[in-house]
């Protein structure tokens, strides 16, 4: 499109004339061509100058002859800079209304622009510049001059640059005025030539057409699409006409200057279309063109010009639609509405075109070699073709002869023609024109995604590189497209791709992509059988796809590597070889395309297997390779390097040279043949004996063929293995890598070897339970039976049997520290050697519930133990874990290790339950008013009285299974209350039995308290048990520990409050049936102020009783009251006194003695005994508590 | 096109392969019997998806293949459309024939077999039957290029639902 | 023909209702003698216990098949008594009767032997036998569980059965 | 017995039973075929176990085949290859076949199929030279003749997958094995 | 006359591929084929709205390369036919007729029990047929 003249390319502009007053011209012009459309201008500076540019030239021979052309070459430039629609004479008013001597000036060449303007009927404007608004125009002068110019009053126009406002209007009305006329002028042209078209008045069908092609671009002017399409149509299709009739030209100039000229139309045509938004008429209207043009090639020796013709119509074509607005988001919507036009998307997409164009270039190139080829001697044709240039119509060429300076043209022979084209093809490389319309498509599709029409215009691009010889860059396209084919399975494809990819690197001499291509090649699955190979010839260096090509593919490869000899028959560059100095090395992994060259799959028989014990690996090879490919020697490679093992071909002893650097001991074993037949599992199968506990895992294989050449290869498992990528496709035999289908269904590169047996003896001293706050001892004893340990370490872990955790973090008690339950305090050896360091080294690495502790050597015999001292926090039980790692074997660093796991689950109890209550003094009763009202939550505070003994008794029941020795009990006040609160004296002196509790037996002490301050909340300290397993019970030494245990329980606080009454109930410790005695109440009032009590007691069978039974009396302040009375025991036994109930009116609380407070004793007789009966009713009473 | 075999013709080839297959190839080892079944299935049934579907216009959806399975394909093969289709909308679909040719003459007494795992056998045997529809169902499916899992229920004979779960 | 001239004293049963309960029992065996299928309607006393019960009946065919074929005057060739005939060979009979009871046999060529034992009265039950062969080849030859040649334990049968046989008259 | 009715002819049977689409039936087995060679590898012992088949079908379509063709006796050889040929091939596959080179004592004869539903669509690839890919007809034919008591021996002589113009099975005439009473007297 | 018809799996994986000139353009003729799946994906890919084309088989015209026309065809099992054709003027019945007795004959090469799905076809008969269907086109499409 670029070369196409500008004033082809671009819609055509109206040119306006401006005369005179030069120093106005720049505004005007500039105003002009900022109009939307611009004008240009023509200023000439003064008058002298326009007739040189008006006055025709002499028309040339009469409209009678032919023209020897169909459209002027020049025709359009001309109206566009130098044949103006109008002219402006300006003139300054002051020269208007200047002296007559200006003003006959200005009518003289008024007269002339007039005469040089009229033949053209080119439109006449005339602007009066005024310099200012100020001076005024004489009138009559004015009107004079409109005479003279003959113009419509509307086209004098007043000019006043003065001040911007007024310019602009000028400027405005300047404007409108040559709009209109240069479109009245367009018009009248059109309409001239129209009617000459209609009026058939033409003396040829060239001038028909010259003249459709004027309407159309009057048309143009007129911005009057239509039209312009009309007869742009028009002239195309007269001139399609034109082909056959015409004579006027030798025939190939006379095919050429047609295509030249419907190139124009055809472009002026879709353009306008395109710009029409018109885009699926485009695509029509180009269909057409191509159609009715292709196939015009004209005469064989120009055929050339016909492909470059036929190329730059795509070209354009394609830069069209690709400027075109309209295309880019409208084709689906326009695929869609015309499934009938049968125009496919393709066709909207200038992509499509691109790549035409590209392809006609290509054609356009082979057909000129030809050409040049058959041209006796190229030097010829430089002579003589330098003089010849385009000549004055469009697509004509011809002699150019200057006589003097004029210069003219002479028409040439079409042998002339020829030469002076194929001079003209010659200066061009047409390669990278190729390669760059290429380009084009290939971007434009792959910004669409449409892959596969993209790749194949890059392996054009590719073929066009390797062409000029860039093998580089040739190379690296063909590799990049070349992988679509090969993951799509378009083998034919690909083949061609790799066939050009490796001459490359034949050409470059890279010796590793060479045999690489080769070798994938020659593995593809190509036979003759499913293509007529000779429909192939065109499938570049590769050759056609097929067996035998595959197989001379594969041939030549064998002998490369096989070093004797390097691949020649390459021209100038350096030969390839694989040799000692440069040997070759090829790897194939899980995705490379050579897997089809060496698939190698390993299977073990077995999933785990015993150290020691052998298993066996079945290693087994698939080449697609065409010919029977021999392996000199296989190397077997393990995650464990010690087991690589090489096999060597028997059948070529010579070439067993060290794949690796040869450790001694390397295993090598030979096997009879290592031929690879095509597709036919090679299966080898070996014993493997790993001494390793742990993965082993087969990781590749290395083949070697040739002295000089490896290929290392992963392995597959047969069962993670998928099929060749490009063979699934194919019909054929698919056999199993090894014979049993199990095996190969299920088969692993990798077999777990399991550690060897344990011979060593670890033992967990059961010692039933453990007891809270104890130090448990648990004894660890390993005795090394068949095994040295060597690095033993012992590792230690507690674990809930519940799952839950051995410690909670919302726990918060002082007792378990950081809130563990259980706690493994430390590993108590029984013997460390010396290392002292080390023990603490071991305390170390021990937490609360994991130790790590490792253990001396041991030889075959010796036994070691310790100890593992636990803790309980929690009555918990809990699983032990110990296990012992060691190697049976010192010398090795890396030897792998053996366990033995043990484990024991102890319960952890509490030792004792420690219970507390409290007891007020005998027949003694404060009246607690707390306990009156707190009814409801009486349970939660004891209440006690103040300054009064009250009684506290602490048991401790030993709830576990052996005896307990308790060595003390006592109550420790806690700091916060000082002592002077309460004090708490042991109410009897110390155990008078030694504190053996037997399992369930409670241990009791009591104790007096006196409150001394009135507290609500009393703290009254905790309880403290000291005691220690007994050394009698038959638990094993083991847990038996020195120290006693003290188990602590905190006293809950009581309520310390002062009794305004209490009630004391005398009477003699006995009765004495029928024998009287006096039973006295004795209420006494703690209080300041009088207190009002009512009494009453009720009657009781067991009596006869004298004195009131109820009244109220009156108690002073700090004083007693007491009621008496006389009773007589009716029976004996222990009888409930009369109940008395007091009633204290202030505080209108009533309240009785309790039950066991108002009991007696009758003798039937008097007893007779005399002393520590106080006591012994006292303790008798207690106990009975 | 056209050509028709005597319906005896693929029912005793189909009792007979299920029996050789379940008492013969792979006695007591019915899940490999099963396999074996379901890929014979399969395999007819990708043909004939690949047969009746010629003619006519590729299915936009997945209900759509499963509608052509109830209607044409079925009536094709048992001369009879699913008589009930439900879905959940998520993949699964579940299609009921109130009488299935292949079980409509399959019986056994009840009463003869002794107890709970006489019951069980009965059972599993017919089931060994299913297989080959399921099959079918899965492969036709499959080549319209919807990978599936089918199963079939005869809780109530001679009823049968075939379910299909879509793999997304 | 009369057998085991039953003594006409024993008083002969109801007369046959028109629709009904005139079938007693029914067996089949086949070709290997084995009792494929026994049935029975109506049969108030029951002496041997069914293995002899089968084993009886199939030889009393046995023999009977045999002697009728000895029997024969119209066929040349006369196996010995006791000498094994094939299915359809020779002449066959197809019922008997007695006071008490009508027997009535088919035999296919294949060796299914169908007995139907009915009311005296009842008239020739070749047709129902033939119904009834074709009753087993659709629901118990087609049954794809049932196993030829075992006893056959088919629902469907069983109740397409009994709805024939009730329509006998 | 009843010579009343006489056999029915097969393409009345045909016409009368139930029917399904050839294409269900031919690729059924075919799809068996396949799972055969895939699970028994060798092609030999896919004969066999085609064979097998075929013989049970044969002894539970016998009766069917009887029951509906309305056959009272299979005495006499020729006469029972004959309605196999005609009636049975007809009535089960809807193709006819003929009975041909019979030998001299009757025993020995040859059913020949120019068409046969079986193979529609069925190309024997290479690797399974030597199978007898109808093998479960002749089957079918020995498990039926056993159950009317003749003891056959049926083989392919021409099988169109390999070639030939027609299918074409032998079928020897063994023995006829009488029906003897099974129960031993002395229990 | 055609010069190239071609089945193509659902990987677009060729399953069947056979050119009819004499001419060594068979190579041309598979890059034409590989080209017009894209022109399938993007018709499948977005269909056309409008009324018949929706979800046919048919395709239609593919796209026009300089001298030939390509037209597809995509089953209800994602098997896509191929047909390159050098006929500047084609009936869409015929071609249409074309695909119907190719599909038939397709679907009898895949119903042989030996064949494995997704593999390529190597059918003799297949092969037969196809030349067969070829001629017909031919015949058909000159008159």
């Amino acid at each position: 499109m670029e070369e196409y003249p500008e004033e082809l390319r671009t819609p055509p502009v109206a040119l306006i004339s401006l005369v005179g007053c030069s120093d106005h011209h720049p505004a005007i012009s500039g105003h002009l061509h900022s109009l939307q459309p611009p004008m240009n201008v023509l200023a000439l500076p003064d008058f002298s100058k326009i007739q040189a540019v008006l006055t025709k030239k002499a028309k040339e021979p009469g409209a009678g002859d032919p023209p020897s052309g169909i459209l002027k070459r020049d025709w359009l430039l001309k109206h566009r800079t130098r044949v103006p629609a109008v002219v402006a004479a300006m003139f300054s008013s002051a020269h208007v209304s200047g002296d007559p001597a200006q003003w006959l000036q200005v009518c003289t060449e008024l007269e002339n622009l007039k005469a040089a303007a009229r033949p053209r009927n080119i439109k006449l404007v005339v602007i009066v510049v005024q310099s200012s608004s100020a001076d005024d125009i004489n009138e009559d002068r004015m009107i004079a001059l409109r005479k003279r110019a003959d113009v419509d009053s509307k086209y004098l126009v007043i000019y006043t640059p003065s001040d911007a406002s007024e310019l602009k209007q000028s400027l405005n009305r300047l404007a409108n005025v040559f709009v209109e006329l240069a479109n009245t002028y367009y018009r009248d042209e059109g309409r001239r030539m129209k009617t000459r078209v209609e009026k058939k008045s033409f003396s040829s069908i060239e001038l028909n057409i010259r003249y459709c092609f004027k309407v159309a671009v009057y048309a143009e002017f007129r911005r009057d699409w239509v039209e312009a399409l009309r007869f742009y149509e028009e002239a195309y299709r007269i001139l399609r006409e034109m082909i056959g009739t015409s004579t006027r030209l030798p025939p190939i100039q006379r095919l050429v200057e047609i295509k030249h000229v419907a190139e124009q139309l055809h472009f002026k045509v879709s353009t306008l279309l395109l710009h029409g938004g018109k885009i699926i008429e485009a695509v029509t209207w180009f269909r057409q063109h191509n159609a009715s043009y292709k196939r015009l090639v004209g005469a064989p020796e120009a055929i050339y010009l016909h492909w470059e013709w036929m190329s730059r119509q795509f070209l354009v074509f394609a830069e069209l639609l690709e400027t075109s607005s309209a295309t880019t988001q409208t084709i689906s919507s326009v695929t869609a509405d015309n499934p009938d036009r049968g125009l496919t998307e393709w066709e909207f997409r200038p992509a499509y075109y691109f790549q035409l164009a590209a392809h006609y270039l290509k054609k356009k190139r082979s057909s000129l070699d030809i050409a040049l080829s058959m041209l006796v001697n190229a030097n010829e044709i430089d002579g003589g073709a330098e003089s010849v240039a385009p000549s004055t119509f469009v697509g004509q060429f011809a002699r150019l002869l200057e006589q003097g300076e004029a210069l003219s043209f002479q028409p040439i022979d079409d042998e002339e023609y020829i030469h002076y084209a194929l001079t003209e093809g010659k200066r061009f490389q047409d390669s990278y024109e190729i390669i760059a319309l290429f380009n084009r498509s290939y971007e434009s599709y792959s910004n669409l995604r449409v892959q596969r029409m993209g790749s194949t215009c890059g392996l054009e691009i590719a073929k066009e590189y390797f062409l000029v010889g860039d093998f580089t860059t040739a190379k690296q396209f063909f590799d990049n497209f070349a992988h679509l084919y090969r993951q799509e399975g378009w083998v034919i494809l690909l083949w061609e791709a790799l066939g050009y990819s490796r001459e490359c690197s034949k050409k470059m001499g890279a010796v590793k992509n060479f045999v690489e291509s080769s070798l994938e090649m020659a593995s593809l699955p190509v036979s003759s059988d499913y293509i007529q190979s000779l429909g192939f010839k065109e499938c570049g260096p590769a050759g056609p796809p097929s067996l035998p090509e595959r197989e001379s593919i594969h041939k030549e490869i064998l002998e490369l590597v096989s070093g004797e000899l390097g691949v020649r028959s390459l021209e100038e560059t350096n030969d390839l070889n694989v040799t000692e100095g440069n040997p070759l090395h090829l790897e194939i992994d899980l995705v490379s395309p050579l897997r089809s060259v060496l698939l190698a799959s390993v299977a073990f028989h077995e999933q785990t297997v015993k150290p020691g014990a052998s298993t066996l690996m079945t290693l087994s090879l698939l080449s697609q390779l065409p010919l029977t490919t021999e392996i000199d020697q296989l190397e077997v490679q393990f995650n464990q390097s010690e087991y690589n093992f090489t096999i060597t071909n028997a059948e070529r002893p010579h070439s067993t040279s060290k794949i690796t650097s040869g450790t001694q001991n390397h295993r090598v074993e030979t096997a009879a043949s290592l031929s690879l037949v095509t597709n036919k599992w090679l299966r080898l199968t070996y014993e493997i004996k790993s001494e390793q506990s742990g993965k082993l895992e087969c990781i590749s294989v290395i083949a070697k063929l040739g002295p000089h050449f490896t290929i290392f290869c992963r392995a597959e498992s047969p069962a993670s293995m998928d099929g060749l990528p490009l063979w699934k496709f194919e019909d054929r035999v698919e056999t199993y890598p090894t014979k049993d289908p199990a095996l190969a269904i299920t088969g692993q590169k990798v077999i777990q070897v399991e550690e060897a047996e344990p011979l060593v003896d670890l033992n967990l001293g059961d010692s039933g339970a453990a007891l809270v706050g104890e130090s448990f001892m648990v004894p660890v004893n390993i005795a090394a039976r068949g095994h040295d340990i060597y690095s033993g370490e012992l590792k230690i872990n507690l674990v809930d049997v519940k799952g839950g955790g051995l410690f909670s973090t919302r726990e918060t008690e002082p007792s378990t520290m950081d809130g563990h339950h259980v706690e493994l305090l430390s590993v108590a050896g029984a013997e460390w050697e010396d290392e002292s360091q080390k023990e603490a080294e071991k305390i170390n690495n021990i937490q609360q519930s994991f130790g790590l502790v490792s253990i001396p050597f041991l030889k075959i015999g010796d036994t070691w133990s310790c100890k593992l001292e636990i803790k309980w926090y929690r009555p918990k039980p809990v699983m032990l874990y110990v296990s012992l790692g060691y190697s049976p074997h010192g010398n090795e660093l890396n030897a792998q290790k053996i366990h033995v796991h043990k484990s024991l689950q102890i319960e952890g109890q509490n030792p004792v339950l420690i219970s507390h209550r409290f007891l007020l003094p005998f027949r003694r009763d404060p009246l607690l008013l707390s306990k009156m009202k707190a009814v409801s939550e009486n349970n939660q505070f004891t209440s006690l009285p103040l300054n009064e003994t009250s009684i506290l008794i602490l048991s401790a029941k030993n709830c576990t299974e052996v005896p307990l020795q308790v060595e003390s009990l006592y109550v420790e006040v806690d700091e916060d209350c000082v002592a002077t609160s309460c004090l708490i004296k042991p109410g009897s002196e110390d155990l008078a039995h030694s504190g053996l509790l037997v399992p369930g037996e409670e241990f009791r002490k009591v104790f007096m308290v006196i409150p001394q301050v009135n507290s609500s909340t009393l703290g009254m300290g905790t309880v403290c048990l000291r005691w220690r397993r007994h050394p009698g019970s038959g638990v094993q030494v083991s847990c038996i520990q020195e120290d006693s245990v003290l188990t602590r329980h905190k006293l809950p606080d009581v309520n310390v409050e002062l009794a305004p009454l209490t009630i004391t109930l005398e009477c003699p410790p006995y009765g004495i049936l029928g024998d009287p005695f006096t039973y006295f109440i004795k209420i006494h009032n703690q209080t300041q102020l009088l207190q009002e009590v009512k009494f009453s007691l009720a009657d009781s069978q067991s009596f006869v009783l004298s004195g009131s039974h109820n009244g109220t009396t009156y108690v002073l302040p700090k004083s007693e009251h007491i009621l008496s009375y006389k009773l007589v025991p009716l029976v004996s036994g222990p009888l409930q006194l009369p109940k008395v109930t007091l009633t204290s009116v202030r505080y209108s609380a009533g309240y009785q003695p309790s039950v066991n407070a108002s009991t007696i004793f009758v003798y039937p007789s008097k007893p007779h005994l005399k002393v520590a009966d106080q006591r012994e009713g006292r303790t008798e009473s207690v106990a009975a508590k | 096109m056209g050509r028709e075999v005597s319906e005896s013709c693929i029912d005793s080839l189909v009792t007979e392969m299920v029996f050789s297959f379940c008492n013969r190839f792979y006695a007591d080892k019915s899940d490999l019997a099963a396999r074996r079944i379901e890929a014979i299935g399969y395999q007819v049934g990708h043909q004939l998806s690949e047969r009746y579907t010629m003619e006519r216009p590729r299915f936009s959806d997945h209900l759509e293949a499963i509608k052509f399975i109830c209607k044409d394909f079925w009536s094709e093969v048992f001369k009879k459309q699913i008589d009930n289709l439900k879905t959940n909308h998520r993949g699964t679909f579940v299609l009921q024939d109130n009488r299935f040719r292949w079980l409509s003459r399959m019986s056994v007494e009840p009463s003869l077999e002794t107890g709970q795992e006489g019951e069980n056998k009965a059972t599993e045997a017919m089931s060994m039957h299913l297989y080959f529809p399921c099959g079918i169902i899965r492969g036709a499916l499959s080549n319209l290029g919807i990978p599936c899992a089918v199963s079939a229920d005869i809780s109530n004979l001679p009823a049968c639902s075939f379910v299909i779960r879509i793999k997304a | 023909m009369q057998f085991f001239g039953g003594s006409d004293i024993s008083p002969s049963p109801p007369a046959p209702t028109a629709a009904g309960h005139n079938a007693n029992v029914m067996y089949m065996f086949n070709r290997n003698g084995v009792c494929l299928f026994y049935r029975e309607w109506n049969r108030p006393l029951r002496t041997l216990n069914p293995q002899q019960d089968h084993k009886l009946m199939f030889g009393l065919l046995f023999s009977l098949k045999s002697l009728t074929a000895k029997m024969d005057p119209t066929s040349a060739d006369k196996g010995n008594l006791g000498v094994p005939q094939l299915p359809g060979q020779g002449c066959s009979f197809h019922s008997f009767r007695t006071n008490t009871y009508k027997l009535s046999f088919m035999e296919s060529p294949s060796g299914i032997k169908i007995i139907l034992v009915t009311h005296p009265r009842t008239g020739d039950l070749r047709e129902a036998l033939k119904y009834i062969y074709s009753l087993y080849v659709e629901y118990v030859t087609k049954n794809p569980v049932y196993a030829p040649g075992s006893p056959i334990r088919c629902d469907l049968f069983n109740t397409n059965l009994d709805q024939y046989v009730r329509s006998i008259s | 017995m009843s010579r009343a009715s006489g056999p029915r002819s097969g393409d009345a049977i045909f016409a009368s039973v139930e029917r399904v689409n050839a294409e269900l039936f031919t690729l059924t087995y075919g799809a068996i075929v396949r799972q055969l060679l895939t699970d028994l590898e060798e092609v030999e012992e896919v004969n066999k176990q085609l064979d097998q088949m075929g013989y049970n079908i044969g002894i539970r379509l016998i009766d069917e085949f009887l029951a509906k063709s309305n056959v009272s006796r299979c005495v006499d050889f020729k006469e029972t290859a004959d309605m196999i040929a005609k009636v049975g091939f007809k009535m089960f596959l809807g193709v006819t076949a003929s009975v041909t080179n019979w030998d001299a004592d009757g025993t020995c004869c040859s059913i020949v199929l120019e068409d046969n539903p079986l193979v529609d669509f069925v190309e024997l690839p290479d690797t399974c030279q030597g199978l007898y890919y109808c093998n479960i007809l002749s089957g079918v034919i020995r498990g039926a003749l056993e159950m009317v008591s003749m003891k056959t021996e049926v083989t392919w002589t021409r099988d169109m997958l390999r070639g030939d113009d027609a299918f074409e099975l032998q079928v020897k005439l063994l023995k006829q094995v009488p029906e003897e009473y099974p129960y031993k007297d002395d229990d | 006359m055609i010069v190239c018809v071609a089945v193509v799996g659902h990987q677009n994986n060729p399953l069947y591929i056979q050119s009819f000139t004499e001419a060594d353009d068979a190579l041309k003729l598979h890059h034409i084929v590989h080209c017009s799946l894209d022109v399938i994906d993007e018709r499948v890919n977005n269909p056309k709205k409008s009324g018949p084309l929706l979800n046919e088989t048919f395709l239609g015209l593919l796209y026009p390369t300089e001298n030939y026309k390509v037209y597809g065809y995509l089953t209800n099992t994602k098997v896509k036919f191929i047909l390159v054709t050098t006929d500047l003027d084609v009936k869409d019945a015929d071609v249409r007729n074309f695909f119907r007795r190719f599909h038939a004959a397709y679907g009898d090469a895949v119903s042989n029990p030996f064949h494995v799905p997704g593999k390529k076809i190597t059918s003799r008969t297949f092969a037969e047929s196809v030349s067969t269907i070829v001629k017909a086109f031919g015949l058909s499409s000159a008159g």
